[in-house]
């Protein structure tokens, strides 16, 4: 069925998060839940999208990706123009059409790819379109040349590593080293205030809802179940009439989609996208998440994405020397401790017979 | 008083520079410390004119900062033990304290002045390698008002080697002064004939001589120049591309075994090459502190003990960790990050945050040239290292036993525990070998990069893009693949630039992996096809 | 590259439903696969013997189009050339296969695996949408039925034992409802039951479909008791009856000799 | 279950985060120091962090402020710009700091920018970076171009300098040596120099195989003229940088390289003999002889326990961004931002070097200029110095975009007014 019981719990946990949070910190008195909390919450679901995303790919269907960074990026970036075209003429260089740092950079007009990020629409359509073709075009080629195990893990952190370079050019018109920043509203709201805050955060809830759900649909039609079958058993799947290359297009496409809107609402919440957003690192980092929470459980990355998040602020606030120790030790004993992730844990007896045997064995 | 004194000397020594080297040479040295830099470079050429045989110790002394000045005035050269003798004459003045003693500050202006001049007064010099040198410094300064020093310096020459240099000095020194057209002809045809950067120095300022003949002269043996370096220029690039190919496939080798190899996504691997990286510091501070003699050893000392410490840990990592995650690859990623971490962390906290220095020993510093190809020796020493290290892992893995039970474990882990063969000892001496390579790679990186706790981050998205290019589980591929990625990024860096380069290499993989989904020297057969 | 080998016994009125002719393939110069020649004809039953590396694996490997002959045709009922097509387009031609380790998909029911074999499209967006249908139902149990776990539909196929999944196996290939099935020794694993149950299955389905049988067990090519094609060194030694084939002294030579 | 964990991470966060807060007590000062201890920035970092314990500490051993003492809160923002904002946000609304002293890149001081006008907090920026900015929340205690760039190419220029011709400007691909090359060039065609005779290189960051780079510019610097190579390269890869330019022999008194990223605490990591002569420009060396600076080098070697710990500019910076922090404070009588931030236009500070530094209207401050060549000894011989101090200028008159802009937070009360329209340009604040 649709809703089980994981993802139900899950759900009402966000929607207990979306009611409880704004009510906290607009409406109730002496504010409980203090702005500062509700940008940190809002990132982690941004996060937890994310880490969604990757799971639909590695978790059902065997592509472990160490790129998907590039596509949060993309959409984050994607986002990012749109926001610096809003800021018009109250940049530093009170310039109508140029963002300061083509002011800066002494550019004279807008280049041809920053048209029409003046519209908002037009730039929600390229958060979907541009990891969308990305995805697609490098699956594309990927897929069909039969790429796979740690071949595919690597060119996609080629992939990104290449993107991030790229982008820390500053001919490339995307602000280098320094990225997109400053941004002063959006639709008209201004970044600033807790209003804004607020909403931005409950439409992460919702998008990363929404996300929970359409994998979630995914995942239990019958694509859902080639994708397992691709998984576990690929040429069987090929002997069998299924053009693999083609389901694993599909859903590596849609995957970076998602991963693209989850970009898009983070950079509104932290106000700033720039290149090391496609550092490789980052994209591991994505992996561990699902990792932690549990592979191919969806939720369980959700939950992995936030549980990770959340250990970094905390830590870096209380142990700033030592936090990375912490850290390190974690990702340790976890792997160790609970071979299927946190979520797996909770679940206790419930997962082993549920979750697919290890399809690491294959991919290696 | 002291000041006016001084200013006196000064005008005396200026007046006597202009008359080329008259001057009396005390007062040249004794106007040394005052007035401005370019006023202290001026002296030190009227002291080279003034052919004084004392000047070169004082010139020596200038450059090596032991020329002090006493509350008196008086100039002194003070040796290591600190005692000083006045510059003219000599007479001991004891050992002054150093707080006593004003330096004669030097910046580049007067080095270079120095150089020239030593160049000028070692021209005659008895040793043959201290003329070419003085030959070379001639060449550089290219000084119209040395072409009598040179020309009798060519007279009495013996040295062939020596001989030609002087030639060729004097020929860009006349090609700065007004001779007749006929001797700058023939300077330029000489200058020509050697089409290096130093003929280009030499000739490039008169390609605007108003001398039509002069002018086409020289833009003709230029233009020779310039395609002489350009056939130079491809081979420099091969080695540029072969010394970075070197340090890739010293990067990634050990990444062959525990990645191509054993499987393990081991993301701890830059980190070990880090730790190799310290261990070689560490060597190095013990020897300063304790044997300051032994310093040209330290890394043939930094080697093993690098080895030891990286394979020491490696061991610990894959008994402690990976051995619970055999069969889920995957899973290593996630721990052995984790122990990257802790490793970074660790070196943060122990050694500090911030780079530490270790020296190259001589035989590692400077660079010597083959035709007109400059070999750096630290490279060469590492290109070398890199394939000593290749060969005699394959002998490792091919040769004895261990690398026999290695293959067997990893080809069929179960068959191989059939035979007998411990697969638990034999998995954490392959990790524990390929960590230890990956130590043996820092030795050789402290050489050329940061000693940082960030060293290992550098490398390791490199050295995994070298396996799996080469192909995973083939060392083989990993050195084809390490070379022809180094010499690759080194003819586009030229004209790419090198951020674009690197982006070009990366999109070369994606697209060359397009082709050979397995990597250059992909395993083949049915094992695969199956 | 070279003439087609003459063989024995082929009923001129029927049509080939497969024939090889003249392939030959390679791997790092050694030859799997030395101008082999074969034709099967619409619902033959055929067994092919042969010592290890004869080739046999190879053989179903190209008629699949998993690997790509150097030289020599292959062709599908006289016009379809096979060395074009890659394995989804074999298998929706109608040529199913099963593995000689028996892989079913073992984190799905065994109903489940029965469904995605049936016959259906097979694009993505098919099979995102689609719903389970009353025949589908019905297929399923009646195949259920013919492999007999009808008991066991809702087990994860992992948790099967191994002559289970071996049924399982070739239930999904019925499922495929395909023209001709190439199926790698089925019995290696069962009980002399089930291997005389499995020949019998076989049999029963050959007739309207074609079926290529690989096996090492005597007894069961024996109870097969169709006609027998023996590969050496990747191309035909010999073909014709078993009690016939057996007796030739190079047979013997290379295969029941030892 | 996974309910219970989401409202436990929830409220976990409430509480954890929430609590200084809570129990903010009245009797001490927050100071928040926002330096990564972390990632590819700690190496720079870190040792302001220990440089403002530092100072925090002597404070507290003064007295205080305003009666109270001083309390330090770290954070590290692990060198990830995202981090830097979230940090900065939790230092000033959930610890209530009075000030943040940190940021090292420019992207990290872009990164927090909007926090800070959001909050309406102070930040104090301690190194050298591209100007064209002034932020009414930011005092930048660094060198602005016009205080380290221009200078060092006009002693090239000079006679003692070595009457340079020929330049290469060689840089890591981000904004400021972007922005500081943009300047040189400029600066240097107004001075008649050809552009031909201009050479400008980007290398991306943590480069470490300069063979190809090296020798192109050994290349250009062979063509007869005296040529000079502008450093602007980023800490991380100058190690590999200087290794290769000592051993492919590259003189300084053949080729100087001026670097203005280049300090005693970058040296540490290297064999300096083959590097005597390349110059670095900066407005503090360890190696000035000053009572001050004596004093400052004592306390920091007490206070790391460590002789060998070097001092460097950013430091310098700090200190004196510190002392006309606690100035303005006790000027103002509160740590309120805005009454501080009106109190600091014209506080003056000791530096390190002998002067008065004083934080002018546009948020920047006067500073000494001194060229240093390296020593043998790992150390800066100063070869040349500005006659007295430099005014920080934010907007470079050599840029066009920047050239009519003009800061001035006490007057006008603007960081980009345009003198020639006569409006103050965009929407700061």
């Amino acid at each position: 069925m649709l809703i089980d019981r994981r993802l139900g719990i899950f759900l009402a946990g966000l929607f207990v998060l979306v009611v409880v949070v704004p009510a906290g910190n607009l409406w109730l008195a002496g504010q409980p839940v203090p702005t500062y909390l509700v940008a940190l919450i809002g990132k982690y679901l941004c996060y937890a999208l994310l880490a969604v995303a990757l799971d639909l790919v590695w978790g059902f269907c065997g592509i472990l990706s160490l790129g998907h960074g590039a596509f949060f990026a993309l959409g984050g970036y994607a986002m990012g123009m749109y926001l610096m075209r809003e800021i018009g003429d109250r940049g530093v260089y009170a310039n109508p059409t140029l963002p300061d740092f083509m002011v800066f950079i002494g550019w004279k007009q807008l280049p041809w790819y920053w048209w029409g990020f003046d519209h908002f629409w037009f730039a929600a359509s390229m958060v979907l379109l541009v990891p969308g073709a990305l995805a697609f075009v490098f699956g594309w080629f990927t897929f069909r040349s039969r790429v796979a195990g740690v071949y595919l893990s690597i060119i996609t952190q080629a992939m990104t590593y290449a993107l991030m370079l790229a982008f820390f050019r500053n001919e490339m018109g995307f602000g280098g080293n320094n990225g997109l920043t400053d941004f002063k509203d959006v639709l008209g709201y201004d970044l600033g205030g807790g209003g804004t805050k607020v909403g931005l955060m409950v439409l992460s809830a919702v998008a990363l809802a929404a996300g929970l759900l359409l994998a979630r649909a995914i995942t239990v039609s019958r694509l859902g179940k080639v994708l397992v079958c691709l998984r576990d058993a690929e040429s069987r799947t090929r002997f069998l009439g299924y053009r693999v290359e083609h389901y694993k297009l599909f859903i590596f496409t849609v995957s970076a989609m998602m991963a693209g809107v989850a970009g898009a609402l983070y950079v509104p919440q932290v106000g700033i996208i720039n290149p090391s957003e496609f550092s490789p690192a980052n994209s591991i980092e994505i992996v561990i998440w699902v990792a932690l929470g549990g592979r191919g459980t969806l939720v369980g990355a959700a939950l992995g994405a936030i549980l990770v998040a959340l250990a970094k602020t905390l830590l870096t606030g209380w142990l700033p020397e030592v936090w990375l120790f912490a850290l390190g030790a974690m990702f340790v004993l976890v792997t160790i401790g609970l071979p299927t992730g946190v979520l797996g844990a909770l679940e206790g007896g419930l997962a082993r017979t549920r979750r697919a045997p290890e399809p690491a064995e294959r991919e290696a | 008083m002291r000041f006016l004194l001084r200013a006196a000397l000064v005008l005396l020594a200026l007046v006597g520079g202009t008359a080329a080297g008259a001057a009396d040479f005390g007062a040249l040295v004794a106007a040394l410390p005052a007035g401005s830099y370019s006023d202290r470079a001026k002296v030190v050429d009227d002291l080279a004119q003034s052919g004084d045989p004392r000047a070169l110790a004082v010139l020596n002394a200038l450059a090596a900062d032991d020329l002090k000045v006493m509350p008196d005035g008086t100039v002194v050269i003070v040796d290591d033990k600190g005692a000083a003798k006045a510059a003219v004459d000599g007479t001991d003045k004891g050992t002054p304290a150093a707080d006593q003693l004003d330096r004669v500050k030097v910046n580049n202006a007067v080095r270079r002045a120095v150089r020239t001049a030593i160049g000028v007064l070692t021209l005659r010099d008895p040793d043959p390698a201290k003329r070419l040198a003085a030959a070379r410094e001639a060449l550089r300064a290219a000084d119209p008002d040395q072409i009598d020093a040179v020309d009798s310096a060519l007279a009495a020459e013996t040295d062939p080697a020596v001989k030609a240099l002087l030639a060729e000095a004097r020929a860009a020194a006349v090609l700065k002064s007004d001779a007749p057209a006929a001797d700058q002809l023939a300077a330029i045809k000489l200058l020509a004939a050697r089409g290096d950067d130093a003929a280009i120095a030499a000739l490039a300022p008169l390609a605007g001589a108003q001398n039509p003949e002069i002018a086409q002269a020289v833009k003709s043996a230029l233009a020779s120049i310039a395609e002489t370096q350009r056939l130079w220029g491809l081979a420099q690039n091969v080695w540029f591309g072969l010394s970075l190919g070197s340090v890739l496939l010293l990067a990634a080798v050990g990444l062959a075994i525990t990645f191509g190899v054993m499987g393990v996504i081991n993301m701890a691997h830059g980190e070990l090459v880090m730790l190799g990286a310290y261990s070689t510091f560490a060597v190095q501070q013990v020897i300063r502190l304790h044997a300051p003699g032994l310093f040209d050893w330290s890394l043939v000392i930094a080697a093993p003990v690098a080895f030891v410490v990286a394979g020491a840990v490696g061991v610990a990592i894959e008994r402690g960790i990976v051995r619970h995650l055999y069969g889920r690859p995957l899973e290593t990623l996630l721990a052995t990050w984790g122990v990257s971490l802790i490793l970074q962390q660790a070196v943060r906290t122990i050694f500090g945050p911030d780079n530490r220095e270790v020296g190259n020993p001589g035989w590692m510093s400077g660079a010597f040239t083959l035709g007109q190809l400059q070999i750096t020796w630290n490279r060469l020493w590492i290109l070398i290292f890199a394939l000593a290290v290749f060969a005699v892992l394959l002998a490792v893995l091919k040769r004895t036993p261990i690398g026999l039970q290695m293959r067997a474990v990893t080809q069929n882990r179960a068959m191989a525990a059939n035979m007998g063969i411990r697969t638990g000892r034999v998995d954490a001496l392959t990790f524990g070998l390929g960590a230890g390579i990956a130590g043996l790679a820092g030795v050789a990186l402290s050489q050329i990069d940061n000693v940082s706790p960030n060293l290992g981050q550098g490398y390791i998205v490199d050295s995994f893009m070298v396996v799996v290019f080469g192909g995973a589980g083939n060392i083989w591929g990993t050195l084809a693949g390490a070379f022809s990625l180094g010499v690759a990024n080194k003819f586009l860096e030229p004209f790419a630039g090198a951020v674009l380069g690197k982006i070009l290499i990366l999109v070369g993989i994606i697209l060359f992996i397009q082709k050979r989904p397995r990597g250059l020297f992909a395993v083949k057969g049915r094992s695969v096809e199956a | 590259m070279s003439a087609p080998h003459p063989i024995g016994g082929l009923p001129t009125e029927a049509l080939p439903q497969l024939y090889l002719d003249g392939v030959s393939r390679a791997f790092d110069g050694f030859k799997a696969i030395n101008n082999l020649s074969l034709v099967i004809d619409k619902g033959e039953l055929r067994a092919v013997i042969g010592p290890n590396g004869a080739g046999k694996t190879t053989m179903m490997d190209i008629i699949t189009g998993k690997t790509r002959p150097d030289t020599g045709q292959v062709l599908w009922e006289q016009s379809v050339d096979l060395t074009k097509l890659d394995e989804a387009d074999t298998a929706r031609l109608g040529i199913g296969r099963k593995f000689q380790k028996p892989t079913v998909f073992e984190s799905h029911t065994v109903e489940d695996n029965l469904a995605l074999a049936l016959k259906a499209d097979r694009s993505p967006w098919a099979t995102l949408f689609h719903r389970t249908t009353a025949a589908e139902t019905a297929r399923i149990d009646e195949l259920l039925g013919l492999i007999r776990l009808g008991n066991l539909r809702d087990w994860m196929a992992g948790s099967l034992s191994h002559g289970q999944k071996q049924w399982l196996e070739i239930g999904m290939l019925l499922a495929q409802d395909p023209q001709l099935l190439l199926i790698d020794e089925p019995a290696a694993g069962m009980t002399d039951a089930e291997t005389m149950w499995t020949a019998d299955l076989l049999k029963s389905i050959a007739g309207e479909r074609s079926v290529i049988v690989v096996e090492h067990d005597m007894e069961f090519v024996r109870a097969l008791d169709c006609k027998v094609t023996v590969l050496h060194q990747g191309s035909v030694l010999a073909e014709g009856r078993l009690e016939t084939v057996s007796a030739m002294p190079e047979v013997i030579e290379v295969y029941l000799g030892r | 279950m996974n309910f219970a964990r989401n409202l436990f991470a929830a409220a976990g966060l409430a509480t954890l985060l929430a609590a200084p807060s809570a129990q903010a007590d009245d009797d001490t000062i927050k100071v928040g120091i926002l330096h990564s201890l972390s990632g590819t920035m700690a190496i720079s970092e870190t040792t302001l962090k220990d440089a403002m314990l530092m100072l925090i500490a002597e404070q507290n051993a003064k007295g205080g402020l305003l009666g109270k003492k001083l309390e330090p809160v770290v954070v590290d923002p692990a060198s990830n710009w995202p981090l830097f904002a979230e940090k900065a946000r939790e230092l000033i609304s959930q610890d209530h700091v009075a000030a943040v002293f940190g940021c090292w890149t420019s992207v990290s001081r872009k990164s927090v920018l909007p926090v800070f006008k959001e909050l309406d907090s102070i930040l104090f920026y301690p190194v050298q970076y591209e100007g064209q900015e002034s932020e009414r929340n930011v005092f930048y205690t660094g060198a602005a171009p016009n205080q380290q760039a221009i200078p060092a190419v006009d002693y090239l220029m000079s006679k003692d300098g070595g009457s340079v011709k020929r330049w290469v400007l060689e840089g890591t691909d981000y904004v400021y040596p972007r922005t500081t090359n943009k300047i040189l060039e400029a600066y240097l065609l107004s001075k008649g120099v050809s552009p031909d005779d201009i050479m400008i290189n980007y290398t991306p960051f943590g480069f470490s195989d300069w063979q190809t780079e090296v020798s192109k510019i050994k290349a250009f610097g062979s063509a007869g003229k005296k040529t000079a190579v502008v450093s602007t390269v980023n800490g991380d890869a100058n190690v590999p940088f200087y290794k290769e330019l000592g051993n492919q022999g590259v003189k300084a008194e053949d080729i100087p390289v001026v670097a203005f990223s280049v300090g005693e605490e970058e040296l540490a990591g290297l064999d300096p003999k083959p590097l005597v002569g390349h110059l670095a420009a900066w407005n503090y060396f360890e190696s000035i002889d000053t009572p001050e600076n004596k004093a400052f080098i004592d306390a920091w070697h007490k206070f790391t326990g460590n002789d060998k710990r070097v001092t460097n500019d950013p430091m310098e910076a700090a200190y004196i961004g510190f002392n006309m922090w606690v100035k303005a404070v006790e000027k103002a009588g509160t740590t309120d931002p805005d009454k501080v931030i009106a109190a600091l236009p014209g506080t003056q500070a000791p530096n390190l070097t002998g002067g008065m530094s004083e934080m002018l209207p546009n948020h920047h401050i006067t500073k000494p200029v001194y060229i240093g060549e390296i020593q043998d000894n790992g150390q800066f011989d100063v070869v040349w110095q500005t006659k007295g101090l430099i005014p920080g200028e934010p907007w470079s008159p050599y840029l066009p975009e920047s050239k009519d802009l003009v800061s001035d937070w006490v007057k006008l009360n603007c960081g980009n007014y345009d003198k020639v329209k006569n409006t103050c340009l965009g929407a700061t604040n």
